[in-house]
């Protein structure tokens, strides 16, 4: 498993190039030439990306993409629990977005946790008349209904940015008159290219609201930190924070995975941030580190491999205390992981599997299966950015498919050429792979299984790959007439 | 910040607090409240237009459905459909962003048409909006034309489009849009005197469960009526894993759409579903044209079976008789596990009133009736419904309310069960009751839609579920001696 | 009572006893000492013979159920089939009592068939015996003889009757004897050298779901294949309610029966449940024979059509190849609801091999195997399937075994649910698993006995119920934070 | 509610006879001529019974009877919760009469109550070399696995005695070797003409084995009874026994609804036996009268009426005490049931019922029908005796008809003719009528609701008739096409 130089049998830059070109035939010529730069095969030994990305998406090609409002309200904001998430402007975008993304949540709901769909439903005439004044009395209706909200996220959804209402100055006008944080985020969905988008307006909102306006009750402690890019999704909050505090450390907020708005606001106190989706949070890493001069690592909970490589560079941080904790949970797990190696390696051992997601999976998970004896000979983001792809080059074999905002002309091409025994990507791609006979995992949402990082996540991670690759029921695929 | 500002520490809501608002809005006082408002809308059982475009544009024959917007809206619609069908719903967008609010779509809009084009060899490409375009105007006919022009698709292709804003109407509105334009699109120039199809024409309306279509089909095959089913989802999302991936499996007939405008009679189900496509094939459509109630439960099942034989001029078929008399004989067994409990339900206005006639033809007692996206006209006819049976009188219909008016009602004025769909979990659990899951969208149960709820069949398939369930919860909870082998 | 004894008092059992003896039970000490038993039989899975044989007795056109025994016994089996079915179950006793002890019964066989031919105008009788007859030994043959004779019934009346001890076999050999004096009678004489009906003769074998008849049906008519269901009781026990009473609704046309023996193929399935009926049509009708396994899974479905497929010269027609398709599609939606749950099924054996079939096909663990009244070479066939799959390794198989004995293996050994009928539901409750009522008899839930399990159709209900229950008790046992919208 | 010269509109002597005679039509002679004196014209006046019963069942005319064997297990020792009941001889009938009588039972199933299904499962062999070496084993093996069982009623099957098995003899070995009650029960099905025949051992064998075994631990009072002849149907006893105590009645045993061996066996020191259901157990009473001098009194707790008229004749045996109570029952009571008459009268008045059940429900439930306005047109037993139908005759308005051991030929008649608005029988009947589009309640089991006795009981029974008789879905009977 080591990182450079794999190789899987039959994969060779000529080959990958070959399909690559064999892909793109099919498009207008326009067409070709635009996504032609975003597939690539890999190469761990260069110093850049081997792929374009964060570009437009290429109209007509079906692609997976979604838009900056799903950025901040699936992604940044959705999770923070005690806060209510109103989707501003017509009903569909919130609707879509409600209870599809599996940030897992602790509290009442309505109560004092709110994974519900707040909308102001746009009519025909809030776009002709705006709808400013609407906002401001469906912020005090929330207040009354929702009493222990700690604040209120204003979504923009794309009408909003257009007619020109001026959400920033009724939030202003609410937290006066509400004495809440309510917090407006310009994140319609036309703007920038992606989510990702979505991810950095949702941050710099952070920063500009949010983060500073609260300390924590309880003494300082050097053992402070903080779990940023955390979305909990299936639960992977609740399997990294006890593994963290067995460590010694005492997580005080995480980021936004089952999060509280005033831990988040008083994240500017902790030690050390510790970033596990860097795409989606790497800016308020940087905006910390410069303001406030706390020190971040990207660290990455998939498998046994990259957890004890991520402990101990951790560990690196910290005292002798942590140090020794480290090794000691090390210790500990170790033979469990083993174990449930032992288990599923002898039925995955060989298993070819591609990937397609978002944020950091393509890359985090690829150690993960290949401890499961898998080899991972395709991956590839929706709405990744150049550095994500530089620190991918590393983790994947040489010469293996790289695919930026694949389109499923493209995605499915490949399939047919490199006939994974997975394939692990989203819940569009799902069924379209399951057509052909491919098992599939969602690995936006773990396929409603999960938690999959930490060690708590690694056995149930094996356990559910094997659940696909090995279900009898792909026996059944062909019919013998 | 500002330096003088206090320090404000982090507080943590307490479990006093949390305890005392859970009862709270369980209360009297908080409904009241909540139904107050009057901008927030909390959980609305509805979505937006396009969703329902885009059921119609995969519903055609080789159809490939097309979002002028952004992509974000695309993947919305895409994973929706995804999540309730459990099967792919291929579909593009031609992924508009800031540059669209100053120049328009026209670049993106045909850039998009040469790529799916090219990639996905539609034979019909059916094109509608999400907000961005709706909001700054973009002009699809003209746009249209001039990909036609400068060649992005070829001259004849043909190319629906529809105008389906999301702040407004809902998804059924989005559904009668896009289906008007594939008809218009479609049956353009084929209007041919003198000539009848002999077939019927059958609009469902804006319906998510495949097996209703199927049920339809086998109907109409019984009687012997050859039809055809205009926006026939159920090869679309219900196709056979055999190891292929098809693009676009099943789908009414291009052609078969085309000369539905010479058919002999035109039928849509559904009063509330595909008004202004009715209205449209009324003028333009030769044979004859009619609105029939979606066939939910006994009656409104004889109606359309009365209905087809007195068009077709032939008698209902004996297999269709006794499918009927197995259904009453499934209801007159199983009245008693439901006679008089009360209901909670909502959904759209043609499932809402199909629901409301079959729990009061079984003896059940609709309860809160609820529509997220009502009318004057559809709380009419719900009421009407009522008036006919003694089981409807301590019935309340709530229109354009929302599911966290449900909530309250629910908690407040106690019901026995919730007939919607899974968005209603969240109620089920905190009032402990069952919820069947008979509407759009059904995220958490599978094969659900493959189920039909239509006709005699659906009749059956109600009367089983809900009764079943209602026998569960008798086994689950009553104390060891009232456990018992019969029920 | 004598008159030194010393008084007794009425004593109670103590709270603390029932306590510690409720534990008990569910130890794996309780366990072996109940797997000790050797005369005792507690709550066994199977009845006895008439039973079966009465379930063929009404699946022919016109023919009237005739218990020769006690009207007890008749009570018993109507009672039975009423509940199971909620139908209507008409069958006659000719009563015997004590004298029957000692003149035998002739006489109440002569005047029950004059009154029943009298007052039920039946086509034919079959005449199946209850213990009291087979005890004294009643010569069925003589006394028939005689009753046409004495013109109790006419000379060409036709009249089965079979043996069916009740101290010997279950109900699945009760159904082969009389479907095979059902044959015989209605064939005799009626074989003619070089005619070819054309048709296939279908013998489903003792099953106790309409659905499953029905769906046989259906397959064959989307082959085109013309057939003949023998005791098809499909219309029998699911008639229309219409306000007409019918004494006998449906059933295999008498003639149809009678032809049977000259007809091109005769499939029976299951290879436990008409093994005598097989044997004689062997020797005795034109055409080929075969048994293959009640097409239940995958696996069965396939051999099952392949099999007509070859026969009849057809191809696999189109729709049910799309079926098939739908059906794995269901399944690798599902697969993972119920991948490496564990199953204790219990059941008839072409039932039992069924399930574990299915099981298996779902990645499934049929874990507790149990027949109440089994063979070796039952063992031998479900061992068989077991070795076939990584998801049968753990499983063990328990034979002539009774439902108190599999509660001693669920309590001591968890599973996660049960696949039997009603009367494993005191297990299901005593271990919080699930039971699923796919076997006979269903007393306690509606319409199960309408949805059929085997084929295709059968596979997706069965992966329906299951994993949907599945997810019922994820949704209701999950605490609050693990409560979610999708699943 | 009179019981003396209602009349039904329409229904007259000749018109009853006339379609009495009518049916009788079809049948060959002999049987005509059997079964004419089973069916006759109600003579409220008359000092004997109308119609001829406890005659054999006429072979071949589809009777609804059972056998001794039913009566045996299925009424009378089946509902004693205490016992293990041991269907001795083949597999079925113990199979059929498998919880499926609705006798309920407190404690919990398998350690303290045994409503299972023992047998010994006879086989060839067990025919043929008998079976009493494997009753001795059994006897034992239940001993061991059911340590809390407080007896074994061994119930004979047809076999059993025609074989020549001495059940009697090993029950006595097993009672000294097991130090346990055990019971043999010469309940053969053959015996006798209906499940009647079954009662009257099994009331015998209680008298020889049980009755005078125990004395009731606590002192005597002047108010312990005994309520006999109730089964606990969908929990009836549960109903009438808390009635019984309000009014200040010890209820010592209750036979055998729910009942404990023990209590039944201490009976003999009560002061007075209660019985309801006269036909199946006043062989008991009569036989504690003559033996223990203790009175007994038919009661009837269907509807207000009849529970204010046995209540009173419960209180004119009793001291002031007793009749201050009773009236204080009935007042506390009386109008709550005038509200449940109050609520379905309205919707049930003037329809028609007709009854065919057994034991005691013919004749007791006609009173609760009236009081909610309905008529009871026919009537009949499945297994009565002459005394029973004594009883009948001034419960039933005139010229009504009464049918014994009516034929399902007969019935279908007697419907077609009186378009009842409502059958009340057994299962059997059920869907038989309902096919007809009859509305029907099976009067047996309470059709799985219940209780039908007592204040409670009459509550259910008014709803449950109500819902069968108006339930929408018979509106779909007719097709419009």
């Amino acid at each position: 498993m080591s990182s450079t130089a794999r190789k899987i049998e039959g994969i060779t830059k000529e080959s990958t190039q070959e399909m690559i070109d064999k892909a793109l035939e099919a498009y207008p010529e326009k067409g070709r030439k635009k996504r032609a730069p975003h597939l690539a095969p890999n190469d761990p030994g260069a110093s850049s990306a081997c792929v374009k990305s964060n570009r437009k998406t290429v109209p007509g090609v079906m692609s997976a993409r979604g838009c900056a409002y799903a950025g901040a309200k699936g992604v940044v904001w959705g999770p923070i629990r005690d806060m209510v998430h109103v989707s501003h402007g017509p009903v569909g975008c919130g609707w879509y977005s409600w209870g599809t993304r599996r940030n897992m949540m602790t509290g009442i709901t309505g109560v004092s946790n709110f994974a519900m769909q707040f909308t102001s439903d746009f009519q025909e005439k809030d776009i002709v008349y705006g709808g400013d004044k609407k906002l401001m009395q469906l912020l005090s209706e929330t207040k009354e209904l929702f009493p222990l909200a700690k604040g209120i996220s204003v979504l923009s959804e794309c009408p909003v940015g257009l007619i020109g209402d001026d959400i920033n100055n009724v939030a202003r006008q609410a937290v006066k008159e509400l004495d809440l944080p309510v917090i407006p985020c310009n994140c319609e969905g036309f703007r920038g290219v992606s989510q990702s988008l979505g991810h950095h307006i949702s941050n710099d909102t952070i920063r500009d609201h949010i983060i500073g306006t609260r300390e924590f009750a309880e003494p300082e402690t050097p053992y402070d930190i903080a779990l940023i890019g955390e979305y909990n999704i299936g639960g992977d909050a609740w399997s990294v924070k006890p593994m963290l505090e067995e460590i010694g450390l005492n997580v005080k907020a995480v980021w936004t995975g089952d999060g509280q708005l005033e831990h988040i606001a008083a994240t500017h106190k902790v030690k050390l941030n510790l970033i596990h989706c860097y795409r989606s949070m790497n800016y308020m890493c940087k905006v910390m580190e410069e303001k406030y001069g706390i020190p971040w690592l990207e660290i990455n909970f998939f498998g046994p491999s990259k957890i004890r490589e991520s402990l101990r560079k951790i560990a690196a941080l910290f005292d002798d205390t942590i140090k020794e904790n480290v090794e000691k949970v090390i210790a500990k797990y170790d033979p469990m992981m083993q174990a449930v190696i032992d288990e599923y390696r002898p039925r995955l051992d060989g298993k070819k599997v591609m990937l397609y997601v978002g944020g950091l999976r393509p890359r985090h998970t690829v150690s993960a299966y290949e401890e499961l004896g898998m080899d991972v000979v395709g991956s590839g983001y929706e709405f990744a950015h150049g550095d994500d792809y530089e620190r991918t080059s590393a983790e994947m074999p040489e010469a293996t498919v790289i695919y930026d905002d694949v389109s499923e002309y493209e995605l499915e091409e490949f399939v047919h050429k490199l006939r994974p025994d997975l394939v692990g990507s989203g819940i569009k791609e799902k069924y379209l792979l399951q057509k052909m006979g491919i098992p599939f995992r969602q690995m936006h949402s773990w396929d409603y299984s999960g938690p999959y990082e930490g060690y708590k996540g690694f056995e149930v991670f094996a356990r559910d790959i094997d659940m696909a690759v090995n279900s009898p029921t792909w026996k059944f695929v062909k019919s013998p007439f | 910040m500002s330096a003088d500002a206090a320090v404000k520490y982090v507080t943590e809501i307490t479990p006093e607090d949390e305890s005392r608002v859970a009862e709270w809005i369980n209360t009297e006082e908080y409904k009241e409240k909540n139904f107050a408002r009057q901008a927030l809308v909390i959980n609305p059982a509805h979505t937006c237009q396009p969703l329902g475009a885009e059921l119609v544009a995969h519903s055609f024959e080789g159809t490939l459905p097309f979002v002028h917007g952004s992509q974000g809206c695309a993947s919305y619609y895409r994973s929706t459909l995804n999540r309730h069908f459990r099967e792919p719903a291929p579909a593009v967008s031609d992924a508009m962003t800031e540059d669209g609010a100053v120049f328009g779509g026209q670049n993106n809009l045909h850039e998009a048409l040469e790529n799916a084009y090219a990639l996905y060899k539609p034979k019909m490409i059916g094109i509608f909006t999400s907000c961005m375009p709706e909001v700054i105007g973009d002009d699809l006919t003209a746009f249209i034309k001039n990909a036609r022009q400068k060649g992005f698709i070829p001259q004849d292709f043909p190319v629906a489009y529809a105008n389906t804003p999301s702040f407004n109407g809902s998804h059924i509105h989005g559904y009668d849009s896009m289906l008007l334009s594939m008809l218009q699109t479609l049956t353009e120039g084929k209007r041919m005197e003198g000539r009848c199809t002999g077939k019927l024409n059958l609009i469902p309306g804006c319906d998510f469960n495949t097996g209703n279509y199927r049920e339809y089909k086998r109907i109409l095959k019984e009687f012997g009526i050859p039809a055809t089913v205009l926006a026939d989802i159920s090869d679309v999302f219900d196709s056979p894993l055999d190891g292929t991936y098809r693009l676009y499996p099943g789908g009414t007939k291009l052609e078969d759409a085309a000369d539905s405008i010479n058919g002999k009679v035109t039928m849509t189900l559904g009063k509330f579903a595909t008004t202004r496509t009715f209205s449209w094939i009324k003028d333009n459509y030769a044979g004859e044209h009619l609105s029939l109630p979606t066939p939910f439960g006994i009656e409104k099942s004889d109606a359309f079976m009365m209905k087809l034989a007195e068009l077709f001029g032939k008698p209902v078929p004996e297999s269709l008789k006794a499918e009927r008399g197995r259904a009453v004989d499934a209801m007159t067994d199983a009245h008693q596990y439901i006679h008089n409990k009360k209901f909670a339900v909502y959904g759209d206005p043609d499932y809402l009133l199909g629901y409301v006639s079959f729990l009061l033809e079984m003896g059940a007692q609709p309860y809160h009736i609820l529509c997220s996206k009502g009318s004057k006209k559809l709380e009419k006819d719900i009421q009407a419904l009522l008036d006919s049976s003694l089981y409807g009188k301590d019935a309340k219909i709530y229109m354009n309310k929302d599911l966290w008016h449900l909530r309250s009602l629910v908690m407040t004025d106690p019901v026995d069960a919730i007939i919607g769909d899974t968005h209603g979990k969240f109620i089920s659990r905190d009032a402990k009751i069952p919820l069947f899951r008979f509407g759009f969208p059904i995220f958490d149960r599978v094969n659900l839609h493959r189920s039909p709820l239509i006709g005699y069949q659906g009749v059956i398939n109600m009367v089983t579920t809900i009764c079943n369930k209602f026998i569960d919860i008798t086994d689950d909870t009553c104390d060891d001696r009232h456990f018992e082998m019969m029920r």
